[in-house]
């Protein structure tokens, strides 16, 4: 089982997932170059967090056009699991392999704090989320300037028509409320996945709670769900 | 010699406008035998300011302790660098950015902190964690909520980009900053030992090469600026503001590291103030060659730029370094990877001068040495302030108290200086890289060095106040609180650097200020065996005659052994034993109580004990490896009352019941403050460390116990811990808008 | 020759940077402010001939320069009325 | 009534973000790039009968909208030529 991160130039968490995946998940793990077209066999693709070429003009704009992402898209169409995380989700929105867009926070600050995520659905559903029930709330970090999730209404009636909304943000019981809505994304949505399930955008950070010493390992659950 | 583009024609009023005096002029022309052409006198202009040659400073700067066991480099390079064994080394500064940042708070704050990180991985670190120490002026003035939230701003912009986690610092508010804003930003970095670089220029035909961003007219004249007085004129110095792009240093920041794997590179610098003279005069003076600079070669932004523009640019994001001859294509390679301007642009050459062309002709002829240690030294006058005993001589006993104990607490911990800092530090990443095992928020944060069982605890620390009343203790007081933090993690001190932030040199009041806080710096730093392994001095932080706080701002490094021995600063578990260590009564003195209460500042401050400071570190760090502490939390501004109120918020959200009776005024008891204290929790190991502080001759004291849902001080007061949590989250509100 | 590519929102589409700005300037006196919205102004520097500008610059705002989930853009040549 | 304001970077201010666009651009093949320059494009819409609006909204510029130690500006009211 290997994990291909890929390195877009303004990346920074691709050494976080990088260590997420082989100690979390205790899975092989390799650097995929953006100008690259090869996938080093990579059972799974990570777009990790960072900026992206700096997050100019808008964020994941610019990564969708390198090289590398030609194999990734093929990659997703084949049905391999691809998980965006934080900048990575951007990119993949941007790139159209998840609907939807990723706008500016409310408030206008970036914002680096927990927040709580409620899977919403049944464990298993993707690739990621083997280990995570239905109703499970996790705790996770954000870090980001543009995580308001939008899409228009109709998308997003099929976004919950057919399941594919993964994480809505809530609160520490698991309710949705104005204040555990960090960005002020639409039907507080956190996480999402494509028709076939394959590819899963996240704004959280898993790849920042994997391990009991930094007080959180809600995120390693993602990591292990896709390693057989 | 002759000079290909026309320039103005050099005298001693035209380098006087370029900040240069008269004395000094006639000393330029003395050392290079005739008289410098308008490049060469810009030149001299920003090697000799008071930012690049230290002149006012350097004779005291000398009296630090620079060396210990660990210590690799001391002050002189980009950086220091100490020791923390299985090969590795950290290396770290602390630099200001207080002009730039008061014109364009923004992008002022965002360079800085693009700036030091460039020191840090100029040597070969990777940058780790930062750090940022801020001063704005009163929470009413008209400027601060703007410079507050573009500083704030700028810094996460600069460093969320770079992926180096921001994991602390300090924010203060004092009308004495309300014209010149302090912004203090500090990298750490992490460098395996046998993995350093220095800037030195080596090896004769060797050549030199430009790396990075393209020179445009930045800048230019940033250093003198950021030397000289702010006036009206300021408005006309504006354009000398740079924009960050903290995506290209990103990208320098990998290039970099992966350039530095081979052994292609001989020597690198990066391109901060005065730029391209700067890295190349101060390469070629440690390493003792001359350096030839072929100006054609360097990539520009803009068109017609002349060599005195770009000799002196400040555009950011740029290093100079020298190859090892051969490995030039092997490091166009790499640069070209990263997307980054990479160009051959002279040599390293037998000699001491530095040798500049420009389309075919010399522009610039000049002796390296006249540049770095030719600069004026000077020991300027030092006289104690005049208003000094007059703040000695406040009658403190006669203050009054202004309200019940509760509402001075709420007052307290909701004011300005005291509250949460929340809104600040969310803006910051401090998880990136996932080592922030203790972020922002308690009294030092922690950074686990993965591959190891080690971690590293940082914090910064000055109390201007203290300063003020007593610039030697009060500077002394800022190390010894900077140890403790740490230690209040379970760290020992490693190293401090420092920056130190001051008024006009040429006044005698600001040069005895500062010559008293240096020495207090040393007393303290020996007395602690903590040297002093790099700085920055910024002067002339005045405004219309009208001068900061003196602000020495103390950056520093702590080891931990081993991770699991990492200290947290809140309560714990109900039924813990709440301890303090050190005297129960503090002093009004220099007090955010009177400040906050009465709108003063006064009286005399209680003294330091160093020997008892270094035992109570040693206390604490035993507490913590052998599991008898459960918490640690220094007691400083506010005192006892304010400290016990954060132990219960940044807790499991426990109050506590505290009985402690006045043995002069409440207020003293409540909210005096004083050095050496931590309030300390403990269970079954309290009886354990009763007895280890007696051997240390340390004062212990048992406050009370942990639990319930309020803070209950007997006799006193008592308030819920979600009344505390209000007033502490809701204190910056009135100043951010948010 | 220059193109100018302005970005803006779709009508719909939340801006609560506008919605910011114009909080900023009511609070500062200026009471007429009705309300504000933030878009892009993008200058392209062209070289060639500048045949076919319009429809090359185009096709950058479709492929790069706007994205259709969330805004819409213009193309005006420099010498062009607004 | 509308205004609108363009706010750009003066000439020789660093622009990270046009460089980068400008880079993008020649990377998905518009080789005729020669750059770009990245601005905001601010649409102010204005209660009252619009007197003086031009000399309130370049007040608004001084005061809020631009940043002149590194931005130029200009307003255009709707209707106007550019
Ligand atoms: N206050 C200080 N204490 C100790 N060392 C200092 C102090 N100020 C400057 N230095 C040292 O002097 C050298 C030059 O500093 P500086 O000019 O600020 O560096 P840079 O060229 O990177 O801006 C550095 O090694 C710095 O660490
Ligand atoms: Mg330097």
């Amino acid at each position: 089982m290997k994990f291909g991160v890929v390195v877009f130039p303004g990346s920074n968490c691709d050494h976080d997932c990088y260590y997420a995946a082989s100690h979390a998940a205790g899975a092989e793990a390799c650097f995929l170059w953006h100008k690259d077209r090869d996938l080093k066999g990579s059972d799974v693709i990570i777009l990790p967090g960072g900026f992206s070429y700096g997050d100019y003009l808008r964020s994941g704009a610019m990564a969708r056009f390198s090289p590398i992402m030609e194999e990734v898209i093929a990659f997703a169409n084949r049905g391999g699991p691809v998980i965006g995380i934080c900048n990575g989700f951007q990119i993949l929105t941007e790139s159209g392999l998840l609907p939807g867009a990723l706008m500016r926070n409310k408030h206008l600050k970036f914002l680096c704090r927990d927040v709580f995520l409620r899977a919403e659905q049944d464990a298993g559903r993707t690739p990621f989320t083997r280990n995570v029930e239905k109703g499970r709330v996790l705790r996770m970090p954000i870090a980001h300037n543009d995580g308001c999730y939008f899409a228009e209404p109709h998308l997003l009636d099929r976004l919950e028509g057919e399941g594919q909304v993964i994480f809505r943000y809530v609160n520490a019981a698991g309710e949705i409320t104005e204040i555990g809505n960090p960005n002020g994304s639409l039907h507080a949505i956190a996480g999402i996945t494509n028709e076939k399930r394959n590819v899963v955008g996240l704004m959280p950070h898993p790849d920042r709670c994997a391990e009991e010493l930094l007080g959180n390992h809600d995120g390693a659950l993602l990591f292990q769900g896709v390693v057989p | 010699m002759t000079n290909a583009t026309r320039e103005p024609e050099v005298t001693a009023a035209v380098a006087r406008e370029m900040g240069v005096t008269e004395d000094e002029f006639r000393r330029i022309c003395e050392f290079i035998g005739r008289t410098p052409n308008y490049t060469e006198l810009g030149m001299f202009a920003v090697m000799w300011s008071e930012h690049c040659s230290y002149k006012s400073s350097r004779i005291h700067l000398k009296t630090f302790p620079t060396t210990g066991a660990r210590v690799l480099k001391g002050p002189g390079e980009n950086a220091g660098i100490v020791s923390i064994g299985d090969g590795l080394a950290v290396v770290f500064k602390m630099e200001s950015h207080n002009h730039p940042s008061f014109i364009e708070p923004y992008q002022g704050a965002a360079t800085g902190v693009g700036g030091i990180m460039r020191d840090i991985f100029t040597m070969g670190a990777r940058p780790i964690a930062n750090l940022n120490s801020l001063s704005f002026g009163a929470p009413d003035h008209p400027k601060t909520r703007y410079l507050l939230g573009g500083v704030v701003a700028g810094i996460g912009g600069y460093g969320n980009c770079m992926g180096v986690p921001t994991v602390g610092g300090e924010l203060r508010f004092n009308p004495a900053y309300n014209g010149n804003i302090l912004v203090n930003a500090m990298t750490v970095g992490l460098v395996p030992e046998e993995k350093i670089f220095l800037g030195q220029a080596s090896g004769v035909g060797n050549p030199v090469m430009y790396v990075g961003s393209r020179t445009g007219r930045d800048g230019i004249h940033g250093a003198t600026m950021a030397s000289g007085e702010f006036d009206q004129q300021t408005e006309e110095k504006r354009p000398t503001v740079q924009v960050g792009d903290p995506f290209t240093e990103k990208l320098l920041l990998e290039a970099c590291l992966e350039a530095m794997k081979g052994d292609h590179i001989v020597g690198i610098q990066d391109m901060g103030a005065a730029g391209l003279t700067c890295s190349t005069v101060e390469m070629a003076d440690r390493g003792e060659t001359g350096i030839l600079l072929d100006l054609d070669r360097v990539p520009l932004r803009e068109e017609g730029m002349v060599p005195y523009e770009m000799m002196l640019s400040e555009s950011q994001e740029r290093m100079l370094l020298v190859a090892q001859k051969g490995h030039e294509e092997a490091l166009r390679q790499i640069f070209e990877k990263w997307d980054l301007q990479c160009a051959v642009v002279g040599e390293v050459t037998a000699g001491d001068r530095v040798v500049v062309t420009h389309q075919g002709q010399v522009v610039v002829d000049l002796p390296v040495n006249p540049l770095t240690s030719g600069a004026p030294l000077y020991d300027r006058p030092r006289a104690e302030p005049a208003n000094l005993r007059e703040l000695h001589d406040l009658d403190l006993a006669s203050l009054d108290a202004g309200g019940s104990p509760a509402d001075t607490l709420v007052k307290l911990l909701g004011s300005p200086n005291l509250c949460s800092r929340r809104w600040v530090w969310t803006q910051y990443d401090h998880h990136v890289q996932t080592n922030t095992v203790r972020g922002p928020g308690g009294d030092a944060a922690v950074v686990r060095i993965k591959g190891t069982r080690k971690a590293l605890a940082v914090t910064s620390d000055v109390n201007p106040r203290l300063v003020a009343l007593d610039p030697e203790e009060g500077a002394a007081q800022a190390v010894a609180e900077a140890a403790r933090n740490v230690a209040c993690v379970g760290a020992a001190p490693l190293a401090i650097t420092d920056c130190l932030n001051f008024g006009n040199p040429e006044k005698p009041e600001i040069m005895w200020q500062f010559e008293r806080a240096v020495a207090g710096i040393g007393r303290a730093c020996r007395a602690l065996g903590v040297p002093v392994i790099s700085g920055n001095v910024s002067l002339y932080d005045e405004t219309e005659a009208k001068g900061i706080l003196p602000t020495p701002t103390v950056g520093l490094v702590g080891l931990i052994d081993d991770v699991a021995h990492v200290g947290r600063a809140g309560f714990q578990d109900e039924g813990d034993h709440v301890l303090l260590l050190g005297e129960a009564t503090g002093s009004l003195a220099g007090s955010e109580w009177l400040h906050v209460l009465h709108g003063k500042l006064g009286g005399r401050i209680p003294k330091v004990d160093l020997e008892r400071e270094k035992a109570l570190g040693e206390l604490l760090r035993q507490g913590f490896r052998d599991g008898t502490l459960k918490s640690a939390h220094d007691v400083s501004e506010g005192g006892l009352a304010v400290a016990l109120a954060e132990c219960c918020l940044l807790g499991s959200g426990s109050g506590a019941s505290i009985k402690l009776d006045p043995i002069d005024r409440v207020d003293s008891l409540l909210f005096g403050e004083a050095p050496g204290r931590v309030i300390v929790t403990a269970a079954a190991g309290a009886k354990k460390l009763e007895k280890a502080a007696a051997k240390l001759g340390i004062p212990f004291r048992k406050l009370g116990k942990v639990g319930g849902d309020s803070l209950d001080w007997k006799g006193l007061f008592r308030l819920s811990v979600a009344t505390l949590r209000d007033v502490h989250e809701g204190g910056l509100r009135a100043i951010t808008g948010a | 020759m220059k193109a100018i590519v302005t970005v803006t929102l779709k009508r719909g589409v939340l801006d609560p940077q506008g919605q910011a700005v114009a909080g900023g300037l009511k609070s500062l006196g200026f009471d007429e402010v009705r309300g504000v919205r933030v878009g892009k102004h993008i200058e392209v520097e062209l070289g060639g001939d500048g045949a076919q500008a319009r429809e090359r610059v185009t096709e950058m705002c479709k492929k790069l320069l706007a994205n259709p989930v969330i805004e819409d853009f213009s193309v005006r040549l420099e010498g062009e009325g607004a």
